[in-house]
């Protein structure tokens, strides 16, 4: 597809966890706990402040939709703040510091004094109705020569259990929002940039890793569409699939409001009640159903079962904000008759409604309460589909389509935190952030300065690990010996079952030591962790599965193994060595280093064979 | 550079970006600045420029509609909050009072009653004083006698119970006078607000007949506790549940949603006695939390103190050294009243030597009454009695349910 | 008529009987005979006549037989009474305290340790000082240092967790130092002495590596609670389980009869720190309770106050006519504290004005410490450091475990 | 028997519940409760507290012998003060006056200055491990010419639920003890007495009535044998049965002690462990011991099996011994072989222990701890059965019988309630008191004044219900309708199940009000009464049971009976009036009194008599 063609404009939001000693505005620990673990619950109810114009906002006006009591899940490691009951500490000092110097590393400006806003949210996600954050910097630059807009500090959300249920562990972790400008023109390219934003904060060290730590939405419009948010893109590698497929979506939605157009479509104001028509119906649903409405769409016939996304129609889209309102989806005429309902009933209901096969009619089925919501839902739905794209919040699904979530927030809806003092950041704060290294550059540095393979350098630069590795090298590990153990043998051992968080850095260094001095095989370094992970010490290890051989125990066994085979040996020459190798290690047991092994008995064979 | 007002709009030129925003005040140096994406960033004067000052939009009067069909309640704020609005064009957060934004911000009070509301004070809480509480106990009353079905008083909470204990006092109502407030401010979602006063006013139209306090029972939004003004106590500094009854269980609870309403027997039945006020009160009253090593200085000269209220240690206890400093106190007429720190259980002075020797001076036992209200009741009772000997019957009674005749099991 | 003593033999001629009984004491002019049948009696002194007085009595030395492989417990009295005796011929109840009575007394304790005992001091709690502080404190350090396995403090209740709070700050100690007392005198069958003798005994031989108070955890006789020194608070007045952690649960638990110890793992572990001293106070601090209407004039003068702890209404606050006041004595020097007197809950002034108010004049939050143990903190602090920004340091932070960094939830 | 002749001397010691509004030291109400409402429990130990001298008293010594782990239960109308968490509030006024009126009833002289004792009591009946007691009053006398030595004030004890349980609500209630000297002679006269003391207390109006609010505890000897005390005798029917089942025992107590001096008869002083010796025993019980302890009692054979009262033997008064170290009994060679204890058994005892045919061996069989304990106690009665009767604290057994339950406790353990004041009674409060009518007195007046018949004036006068009528009495009811109706008529209909405490003073005294005017006639009064008390008013029931019929329609129903049987009462005259009362009576249904249809029947007769 020629996304410069269709006018392919993309941005950034990348939420990433920080991974500071603790909370944002607390003092618990940013610790991610089982929800079966939780201490206690609690029930709440949110409500949207009304606004100076007795508006609510619309967004929190769709939330209010339901009645919803929330419960949420407790823990030894939360406090009163994550319940919304005690006032909030000052700001993380922590945490702050760690924003601005990924703000310095992007180059951009900090605000001279941060204060921390309130942002609604009344989804229940987080306790207050309110997510804490601030503004810490702007403008600053993407490698593609686009720009950083803002850099926030802002507090994580509670996750959600199930349904209503939340639990608090994550409420609060240190979170940086960083957001671009819709700077980029392709997918790849977004794919690109946020992959660079995620290995600058990956440089500091100081983020967390593993799934759910890093979200990216991703901002999206091609021209005569609309700005879409998409949600919560986890995996990177999603990101230019989600692109992809929403350029797709805004064009296909486009050529549907063309065709609408140019039909004279349009759409009835009301739903009608037909739950009598539908009296003996042989569809359960609709039996079932307290009230049905139909909404005519005058014109729109095979148009709703048109798809925008693979598998997703504009009949989908409909349903997405009738689900809103708590039904469990709709029907439409261009998909029956199906689901029970049959051509007769289509046919009687075109008749009561004075429509025709030009039309499309969609039904809801439920109380008659929240018909009504899904039947004014879908009208709203329908008649934006006659100007084009309507601007959305939505939540990515599998394989990188996405689904209807909720209108854009108009002006966000903040006000101040008035219970946290704001910060002033002055020149002496800004001026001694030290900037770290970018991981790029450390593996660069790696496969030059420690002369690690290109490849491993890479790895061991980016792996979570790095900090072993680099306490590894400040000891005079050999590089290569302790980056192929990180990520190699650890695997491995972790694959064959083994528990590695029991092996602690200081055990894990003090089995390489061994091996360097020659006290244990590198051979014996699987077998040796996999003690330590079952609880042994180290000494423990790797005398079990290395008892020390001393060099003159092995000059010795070597002397005996050669003089024995002395006939071979003067037979062979060198070429005796390989299957020497193997006798002599068997009697070792990995106690001794292979290269130790070769080097002797290759000056045993030589001597032996010399000496004829 | 002129000089901004709030709601000034500006343009601000910070960090390589121009930023539209709303000039909101200047704080430690700097101007804040609302920008148009919510944010409010503190940067230096220097970097804003004045753009134009937006004519104030008026807040479109709506109407709220009430139902003559139901009960009347009076509505009585003193600063308390239970509804307010955010101006998001600043971010300022006003409280409102007039019923049309009360209903309008809590939707369900429209279903309990009709309201009529009278603005008394908006203060702080820790800025009463037993000026106000007159003021208040005559508002109530007033109310009282113009019919009102309950009154709802609504009131900061860190010093709501002193205030309920005292219009308790002053005030004899046939009808709920319920005291409420929010402990998490009325401008979050997850406020305790709405609850509150969904279920106050519930309790206010209820068959009760005294002075009550109803808030949280606990941390979740399922009920609250309707909890009777003089043994009511604010028991932490920040939970929705710190209003407990201390020694006797609640008077009732109020369910939510359901606003189900359970009245214990012993709650006071609405219409048990005829409206009376005696809003008289002492205020040359003190109390006085004892601990060890407190010197006899710590306490107020006689002449201008008419009653004192000791916090003592345990059953009521004060050092020996003190005895003789109260005992010429008492004897300048000093009116001197023992409670317990305890906050829970009864004093008596019988048991300990001290305790002994602070009969002999005079002192009275508070039984199981709360210091704070003892004080209340102090002043009240020396406001309104001059007898000495009715006086010391008085503070030695239950007026009005600030003390037991007997301790419960299980509290 | 002659002179009667106590233990005198008399013969009483009271309506138309003779009894034969000893004499008492006199109470509102009236003899008080202790009948042979048990009977105390009030009668004219005119009606006994004197028959002998009896000898004195010795009574019997029974020796306590002491384990020598049971670690060494120490024993220091303060006046809280864990064993006495009644002597039948005049009822009179004496406290007793050499470890062969205590024994005696309370039989299980010789399985637990052997014992030596220090009687420092015979005093009702109300009548304690800082300076008796002091004394107790170089007492147990002294016990710690001669190789204590733990130390035992009996103590009145009414200021024990003063006198623990005052302990906990004066003396590091890396065995347990448990203070105990009894609600219900020893001198009843009922007594909570023993059991809570037992289980701090066994509690002063545990893992534990701090000061704390053990007792009654509820009504029944079947655990104590090991509470932090700092964090512990009696909350009724004469219930056996008045005494309640405030915003921690206990350290721990002793089962009773059985004596099993449960630590939780945020106890202090013996051996955890080496044992020293710092006994300096200075006692020139006071602790006011705020209420509405309490005239500024109720502060002391700023010249002789080094420290003052603020027991404010909710997150922290006085009335806004009192910031002037406070201003003016923290400009002279004096250190302010506040606290709640919610006792629940944790300090914060930033977020209502009076309470910015007074942040901006320095006063600093004492987080979540209880308002006593602020002004022994606050004693104890003045008197080791001199210099005030450490000062400030000190008292914003938990030297031991006085306040947290987080509030839990459920409490 | 001639009591005179073995020279009986006994003693009352009366407890009286008195019926205040509070309790004795704290303010709950006098309410009994059922232990199955209680809101809450509690569990405590006591410890006998050492006296001056390091002895503890015999009696707690023994209730000492097992720890004991008490339960309490609580109730709503409890508080603090039963449970032993508060200091007692001061002396109640109210108990105290009641007291000294009953104290000034019988003559005695009232203490200056009552002083509260606290009597150690450690069997769990009082939670404080004390009773509280005072002494009000002394000297008074009896209609004998006998002596009250004392009127004391106490606090009832707890009452026992079951096994260690007790139930608070009884505890606190005010007792009056009232002790007599022992100076009654006759097991009547002991009996008369009694009733005498009761009939007293009942004249104050302000006494407990019902089973268990009245209890006599009766001292007892006989020349030669020893000071017992039996308490808790409960019906006065059972006093006189009592004393004579006492004197027979003590009687032959010493006719054994007699045998047994001249026999030259000992008791070994410590038992023999005959364990080993049943291994093979056919006994059950002995077979489940884990030890088996022999007592030898020489020179005892037979005697341990004679009785002393019906139906028990000295040997049940051994086992009543040991049954207090927690054992079921013991067995003695005087009952062997039995229980499956074979001859041949009972002879290898007496052959391996050296004793013969006219020796007793008594074994204990149980845990080693409880088999020792029990062997001591054997002991210790067998050796008291050699001085003759020992000095003991007995319970009544059905039928006038008694077990042993504790020594007599020696030297009261008493020592001063310090958290109670003394109280002052002064001649002005003394004088004051005003003496109630005594119920003899009462019941004479009620025959003469109102003409009551003997009978039921006394029974009135004794009744519960006495307060009812004197306020019936006052209010001009007719004294016999009162009296019949409240003593028969409320008991008839009570045994015909009608719960007869839903009939309040009120209702009670409106439906004889009713009966009175004429209302409704007295034969609808049982009918009336048992509609009130399934909830009805009185006006409801009396329309119901007894329609209202005017004079002038009872006027008019007889004239139309009579006229239609004109002929019938022309030919009977007055015999007719019999007859005709069933059919007028049957007619009008109890709505009009008897007299009255008879005296307008009477009339109508002679007028269709005389107008012939």
């Amino acid at each position: 597809m020629d996304y410069e063609k269709i006018g392919l404009l993309a941005g950034i939001e990348i939420h990433q966890q920080l991974d500071t000693k603790e909370k944002l505005f607390c003092r618990c620990p940013t610790l991610l706990r089982k929800s079966g673990e939780h201490t206690g619950e609690y029930h709440r109810y949110l409500r949207a402040t009304e606004s100076e114009m007795g508006e609510i906002d619309g967004a929190a006006r769709e939330e209010m939709k339901r009645e919803r009591k929330f419960t949420y899940y407790t823990y030894d490691s939360t406090c009163l703040v994550e319940n919304d009951e005690e006032p909030p500490a000052p700001l993380n000092q922590e945490a702050l510091l760690l924003s601005l110097t990924i703000a310095k590393m992007f180059g951009m400006t900090p605000i001279e004094q941060v204060n921390v806003m309130r942002k609604l949210v009344i989804d229940g996600s987080n306790t207050s109705g309110f997510q804490r954050t601030a503004l810490v910097a702007v403008h600053g630059t993407l490698p593609n020569g686009g720009r950083i807009e803002t850099l926030c500090l802002e507090e994580e959300a509670a996750q959600r259990v199930e349904g209503e249920t939340f639990s608090v562990d994550r409420l609060g972790i240190p979170l940086v929002e960083i957001t671009t400008s819709p700077c980029m023109h392709t997918p790849e390219e977004v794919r690109e940039m946020a992959g660079y934003l995620g290995m600058v904060l990956r440089s500091t060290g100081k983020v967390k890793r593993g799934l759910g730590t890093i979200r990216q939405d991703v901002n999206i419009s091609i021209k005569g569409g609309a700005r879409i948010e998409v949600k919560g893109v986890q995996e990177l590698d999603l990101v230019a699939d989600v692109v992809k497929r929403e350029a797709q979506r805004q064009q296909n939605l486009i050529l549907i409001r063309d065709q609408l157009i140019s039909r004279g479509a349009s759409v009835q104001p009301g739903p009608v009640d037909v739950t009598t028509l539908f009296a003996g119906t042989g569809s359960a649903i609709l039996k079932k159903a307290k009230m049905i409405l139909a909404v005519r769409l005058n014109g729109f016939s095979g148009l709703v079962g048109t798809e925008v996304q693979p598998g997703r129609r504009l009949g989908t889209e409909m349903s997405d904000y009738a689900k809103i309102c708590g039904v469990g989806g709709i029907f439409h005429t261009d998909e029956l008759p199906a689901y029970g309902i049959t051509q007769n009933e289509v046919e009687s209901l075109h008749r009561t409604l004075g429509t025709d096969e030009n039309d499309c009619i969609v039904l809801v089925a439920a109380t008659p309460k929240q018909a009504h919501c899904a039947a004014m839902q879908v009208i709203k739905r329908a008649r934006f589909a006659l100007d084009g794209v309507p601007e959305e919040t939505r939540k990515m699904l599998p394989e990188g389509n996405s689904a209807y979530m909720r209108p854009l927030p108009g002006a966000a809806r903040m006000y101040p935190e008035t219970d946290v003092l704001p910060v002033n950041v002055g020149p002496s704060t800004w001026d001694c952030i030290a900037l770290p290294e970018l991981l790029t550059v450390r593996a660069h540095r790696f496969s030059t300065e420690l002369a690690l393979d290109e490849g491993l350098a890479r790895q061991i630069a980016f792996s979570e690990r790095l900090p072993l590795f680099e306490r590894s090298i400040a000891e005079t590990i050999n590089p290569t010996l302790a980056a192929s153990t990180i990520l190699m043998t650890l695997k491995e051992i972790q694959r064959d079952g083994a528990d590695i968080s029991m092996i602690s850095d200081d055990l894990f260094i003090e089995v390489l030591h061994a091996v360097e001095l020659g006290k244990a095989a590198k051979e014996a370094i699987p077998e040796i962790l996999k003690m330590i992970a079952k609880g042994a010490g180290s000494g423990e290890a790797i005398k079990k599965c290395a008892p020390a051989v001393s060099r003159d125990q092995l000059h010795a066994i070597i002397t005996k193994i050669v003089d024995e085979r002395a006939v071979f040996v003067r037979e062979k020459g060198n070429a005796a060595l390989a299957p020497l190798m193997g006798v002599v290690m068997a009697e070792v047991r990995g106690s001794s280093d292979g290269k130790v092994v070769s080097e002797l008995l290759r000056k045993e064979i030589a001597r032996v064979s010399t000496s004829r | 550079m002129e000089q901004l007002q709030t709601g000034d709009r500006v343009n601000c030129n910070y960090g390589g970006t121009l930023f539209n925003g709303t000039y909101i005040t200047d704080r430690d140096g700097k101007a804040v600045i609302k920008l148009d994406s919510g944010y409010n960033i503190g940067v230096g004067r220097e970097t804003c420029r004045f753009l134009e000052r937006p004519v104030p939009v008026r807040r479109p009067e709506i109407s709220a509609v009430q139902d003559d069909s139901l009960p009347c309640l009076s509505i009585i704020s003193t600063g308390g909050t239970i509804a307010s609005r955010i101006d998001y064009r600043t971010g300022a957060v006003t409280s409102q009072f007039d019923a049309g934004d009360i209903l309008r911000a809590i939707p369900g009070l429209s279903g309990i009653a009709r309201y009529r509301t009278t603005q008394l004070y908006t203060i702080l809480s820790e800025n009463m004083t037993p000026a106000i509480w007159q003021e208040l106990a005559t508002a109530v009353y007033k109310e009282i006698n113009d019919g009102a079905t309950g009154v709802m008083v609504t009131h900061g909470t860190d010093t709501m119970t002193f205030s309920s204990a005292a219009v308790s006092f002053m005030v004899d109502t046939p009808v709920p006078v319920i005291f409420v407030g929010s402990q998490r401010s009325a401008d979050r979602p997850s406020s305790d607000n709405t609850m509150n006063a969904l279920c106050s006013a519930t309790a206010a139209v209820s068959p009760l007949g005294e002075v009550a306090v109803v808030m949280h029972e606990s941390t979740s939004d399922d009920r609250c506790a309707i909890h009777r003004a003089t043994r009511v106590r604010k028991m932490h500094t920040s939970r929705r549940d710190a209003f407990q009854s201390i020694g006797i269980p609640p008077l009732g609870y109020v369910d939510y949603p359901s606003l189900d309403v359970n009245l214990s027997p012993e709650a006071v039945k609405r219409g048990s006695c005829e409206p009376a006020i005696r809003p008289a009160l002492d205020e040359s009253c003190r109390l006085l939390y004892f601990y060890p090593g407190m010197p006899p200085s710590a306490l107020p000269d006689a002449g201008t103190l008419h009653g004192l209220v000791l916090a003592g240690t345990g059953l009521g206890h004060v050092s020996t050294e003190w005895i003789p400093f109260l005992k010429s106190l008492a004897d300048e007429g000093t009116v001197i009243m023992m409670t317990s720190q305890c906050l829970n259980g009864r004093v008596c002075d019988r048991v300990y030597d001290t305790g002994r020797d602070l009969l002999k001076i005079g002192v009275i036992e508070g039984a199981d009454t709360l210091p704070e209200v003892a004080l209340v009741k102090l002043m009240w009772v020396l406001g309104n009695e001059k007898d000495p000997d009715k006086q010391r019957l008085l503070l030695s009674s239950s007026l009005i349910g600030e003390c037991t005749r007997r301790s419960r099991h299980g509290l």
